[in-house]
């Protein structure tokens, strides 16, 4: 059993209206010095000792993220 | 192909799925045979044209449309489009026909960040679909939107691809009501045959149960092409 | 195995192990239950409870499920309640819903249910599982539900704890609706001081049937197989529950990992989606005798309250029940309030026929027990007989009490107060500032920013929902028949006078659903109070249920069920009594319902009605 | 400037239905050896050099994870 992190964030380039409420409600709350938030999502996998990072990126490209507007990294956890 | 009066339109129905009997009922209304087509068969049971409904198929958890993309009644679906069947995704449906590669871009969360029900202007602008011929060029049309994830978006050069080739089916007027890019409620593939839309046409059958009847068009529309074909 | 050779914390605290242990301290006072209420369990069982059973009886004997203070005076509806009024009541209070004819073959099912303390806690999952709760119960009617309606009050529009609670709640009622598809046709957003720390998150579900399809929630013939189904069982709502292993077996607080739970539940709009249409086609197929949602109280509730309304015993083994979290102990299996779970009594012949309809919609089901020629519910974790009780004890016959009701000094004095004294606006400048100052009030001005979050379209049946004052739903496409809906309370009138602020949220609820044109058939409510043992209160309940129940006879229709939500108060200032009013009426031809609004064309008369 | 990740994840014990949507999906794809999924959200600030460790708890605790059901962590980025 291994651990696994899949971290989906929205493209760069795409609105994350998400993250910028986010970034505009914090200087109402007193809270300075943040000059931008994005939004995104984790997951965590349990994942069985004969997934191979190969099948980890499929499952991150063709499910997790939507390549279109999101971008993803797969990294395993030191246990 | 079978002539209008016979025509059977499939609607399909994934667990999560909401507007199926309500699409149903349009097609009925139209004059044609409504289908129901269940997302665990291999089988579109024949039928001449499919409308992939709203609501939230899988709960829409991951990502609207994410994993109803995966099942068999889309794998047949994707495989018929190829051989020229005309389908309607709305809402959820669009969401449904992006994410398997059917309809360039995506829908993403709505700019003003709430869910949002409300009756909508549309601009036709491309009235030689399959699903749009019944509407005069410009006509302005007033259809439900409600929806929390109908903003949609695509690189630059895919929507200028889209303008210049005429496949934005339908415009927001009057107010854009997620943050869509270019005020684009609704899209068709190359050939004019798969569209997508987020307002809800199906809601606009009947003045009893909704704005006006305007939505009856784009289903009179496909009838039509099922007549001529 | 024996009980000695396992470790206290995992050994189940068997009905065995209670007749041998009579002087265990147990941690009833903790669980809310009195001194004498505990004493009576012992009565009734002839020895200590188990922890199991003290945690079933400590729930279901608690206000909120077993009506303990309102009891006597909810009587008084059955009491003023003619034959007359009961003409077209197929069900009423007493089941889970009540149900009335409406003719053509249909019958629809009502109820309006309370989520406030919840809603306060995590306003957004709060919101969403009342919603999720209410529709549970319609279904346990052998309904379709149908539409949706949130009355919902809130402390001061600008108040920083009102900008936390108002949206989250809005976007849970929302979130889980509209993603179960039921229409959101009405409902109501009050604005007061009272509710600051106690908002009132109340939900509304109509069902439709047709009206021999009718279920209700019996367990019995012997060897009928009890079936759960929806959801697995996890640590959630146990909270309190929690006590039991921590005291009675002294587990530090740290061990054992399951302290410190959080009451709070997470909704799951999807599952319950599907739970619909499953039970739809299970109704369809004839394949449940008796059904009950998992709401409050979870297993404890259904299984007791099956047994309860049959005529046998009942079997539970809590080992075939599903969890999601490992090494729950019985008395949190049978306390934790997962959403998204029915239990179905199904005849042995017809269980494999129930797990093919469950299977084509995943919906994971299990037998977890049979209905016995016994008298008790023996409940079952492994081999050790845990729970063994009567039922009704746990389900009907919980302790009532006649709470000293007293009219406030203060009464007399607010009722002193009227608004002959107040200022009237005199020239046509203050006349301005007055409406101006009305028209910028929040509990005047659009509702349409709540609205708008719902889906009012869905099902296509939707005839009028905002801004119209009743909510109006097509039932029978072919004949046009269809209902109305509208709920109402005005709770400033119902402080200065209960008895009469009562009678007029039925008007004005009666009037809602009249002015679409629909006939007012029946009623349901939410009695939203303050705590029972404050006299004053109870003042004001004892004179709201009289107001309701004597303006129902008036009007000549029944009040078919409702809720109870008491202990709506911050410290000692109760929230402004609230009993929320619904009436259903039914209208034969949608097609003929009156829209609200003034009409579109040049010319029209406008007519005042009434005095 | 720093950028800093909070990571919010719905806590253990409670119900995950988006982490099980996935779960479940992912056998039916084709994807065997995932035994748990659980899903949460990430988020990326952009933060002034003058902004502590303190401060983006509070924010991570007040405005970006719901501690009633979502536990979170703050970590800086290396740069
Ligand atoms: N205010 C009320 N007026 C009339 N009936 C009520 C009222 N409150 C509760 N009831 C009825 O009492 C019965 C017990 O309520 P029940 O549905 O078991 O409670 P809950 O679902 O809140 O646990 C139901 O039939 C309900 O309709």
């Amino acid at each position: 059993m291994a651990r696994v992190v899949v971290d989906v964030m929205p493209k760069q380039e795409i609105l994350d209206p998400q993250g910028q409420a986010v970034a505009s409600a914090l200087p109402r709350l007193g809270f300075e010095g943040i000059s931008e938030v994005r939004q995104g999502k984790r997951f965590e996998l349990e994942v069985a000792a004969d997934v191979d990072d190969e099948t980890l990126s499929r499952i991150a490209e063709t499910m997790l993220a939507n390549p279109v507007i999101e971008d993803w990294t797969v990294r395993r956890e030191e246990a | 192909m079978t002539v209008a009066t016979g025509a059977r339109i499939g609607v399909v129905t994934f667990p999560g799925t909401l507007d199926d009997v309500d699409a149903q009922r349009a097609v009925r209304r139209a004059g044609a045979e409504p289908v129901a087509l269940w997302h665990g068969d291999h089988d579109l049971q024949g039928v001449d044209a499919v409308v992939v409904p709203g609501g939230f198929s899988y709960g829409d958890y991951l990502r609207c449309g994410a994993i109803a993309k995966y099942s068999p009644v889309m794998t047949e679906l994707v495989l018929a489009t190829g051989r020229g069947l005309p389908v309607l995704g709305i809402c959820n449906g669009f969401q449904v026909l992006c994410e398997s590669g059917l309809l360039p871009g995506a829908l993403t969360r709505n700019a003003g960040l709430h869910y949002v029900c409300r009756d909508q202007w549309l601009r036709a602008e491309n009235t030689t679909s399959t699903w749009s011929t019944r509407y005069e060029p410009g006509a302005e049309v007033l259809i439900p939107v409600k929806h929390g994830e109908g903003s949609y978006v695509a690189d630059e050069d895919t929507l200028d691809e889209l303008e210049s080739s005429g496949r934005v089916l339908f415009r927001y007027v009057g107010g854009n009501p997620n943050g869509s890019r270019r005020d684009i409620a609704g899209i068709t593939d190359t050939a004019g045959r798969v569209a997508g839309l987020m307002p809800h046409p199906e809601h606009a059958v009947d003045p009893l149960t909704g704005p006006t009847d305007d939505g009856l068009g784009m289903f009179l529309s496909a009838l039509d092409a099922l007549v001529t074909a | 195995m024996t009980h000695s050779d396992l470790p206290e914390t995992v050994r189940p605290d068997s009905v065995e192990h209670a007749r041998e242990t009579p002087e265990l301290a147990q941690p009833h006072r903790e669980l809310g239950l009195a001194e004498d209420e505990y004493q009576r369990i012992r009565d009734i069982l002839g020895r200590r409870p188990t922890e199991a059973e003290l945690a079933m009886y400590s729930v279901m004997w608690s206000e909120h499920c077993s009506y303990k203070s309102s009891k006597p005076h909810l009587k008084y509806f059955g009491t003023t309640t003619t034959p007359e009024m009961r003409s077209k009541m197929l069900a009423g209070i007493g089941e889970n819903a009540g149900v009335v004819d409406i003719g053509d073959g249909w019958a629809v099912t009502f109820k309006l249910e309370s989520h406030n303390h919840p809603s306060y806690v995590e306003p957004y999952q709060g919101a969403a599982t009342g919603v999720g709760g209410i529709v549970r119960d319609i279904m346990a009617m052998g309904a379709r539900p149908v539409a949706v309606a949130d009355p919902l009050r809130f402390g001061p529009a600008d108040a920083p704890d009102t900008r936390r609670v108002l949206p989250g709640v809005v976007a849970g009622v929302g979130g889980y609706g509209n993603c179960l598809g039921l229409p959101n046709i009405g409902g109501e957003v009050v604005f007061d001081e009272s509710y600051a720390s106690n908002p009132l998150v109340n939900a509304m579900c109509v069902g439709v049937l047709p009206s021999q399809d009718l279920h209700l929630a019996h367990a019995s013939g012997t060897g009928n197989k009890l079936v759960l189904f929806g959801a697995r069982t996890g640590l959630d709502g146990i909270g309190g529950v929690s006590v039991l292993a921590s005291e009675t077996f002294e587990g530090d607080e740290s061990g054992g990992g399951h302290k410190k739970l959080p009451s709070v539940q997470v909704g799951d709009p999807f599952t319950e989606k599907v739970l619909i249409e499953c039970c739809r086609e299970l109704y369809g197929a004839g394949l449940v005798l008796g059904i009950q949602d998992l709401g409050g109280a979870g297993l404890s509730c259904a299984t007791s309250e099956l047994a309860s309304a049959g005529d046998g015993g009942m079997r539970v083994d809590l080992d075939e029940v599903p969890l999601r979290a490992s090494g729950m102990n019985a008395a949190e299996i049978l306390s934790s309030e997962s959403q998204e779970r029915m239990c179905a009594v199904v005849r042995p012949g017809d269980v494999e026929a129930f797990m093919k309809v469950c299977a084509k919609w995943d919906v994971p089901a299990t037998v977890i027990g049979e209905v016995t020629d016994g008298e008790n519910l023996e409940i079952y974790s492994g081999d050790e007989l845990v729970v063994d009780v009567p039922p009704r004890t746990v389900a009907h016959e919980g302790p009532v009490y006649d709470r000293p009701v007293e009219r406030p000094a203060e009464q007399d004095l607010i009722a002193a107060d009227n608004p002959n004294t107040l200022e009237r606006p005199e020239t046509p400048e203050q006349l301005r500032a007055t409406l101006l100052r009305m028209t910028a009030s929040p509990n005047l001005a659009s509702r349409e920013w709540v609205t708008s979050q719902y889906d009012r379209y869905v099902r296509g049946n939707t005839v009028l929902a905002q801004p119209s004052d009743g909510g109006v739903l097509r039932v029978d496409e072919d004949s046009g028949r269809g209902i109305a809906v509208a709920t109402d309370c005005n709770a400033r009138y119902t402080r200065l006078d209960p008895y009469e602020g009562a009678r007029l949220a039925l008007a004005e609820a009666y009037r809602n659903v009249a002015v679409t044109g629909a006939t007012p058939m029946a009623v349901t409510n939410c009695l939203n109070f303050g705590s029972p043992e404050d006299p004053g209160v109870m003042w004001q309940f004892q004179q709201a249920v009289r107001g309701l129940a004597d303006g129902c006879v008036e009007l000549g229709i029944p009040v078919t069920g409702g809720n109870v939500s008491f202990y709506n108060q911050t410290g000692a200032k109760p929230i402004l009594p609230t009993p929320v009013v619904g009436v259903l009426g039914t209208i034969d031809d949608v097609t003929r319902r009156i829209p609200t609004g003034v009409g579109e064309e040049a010319g029209e008369t406008l007519l005042l009605l009434g005095e």
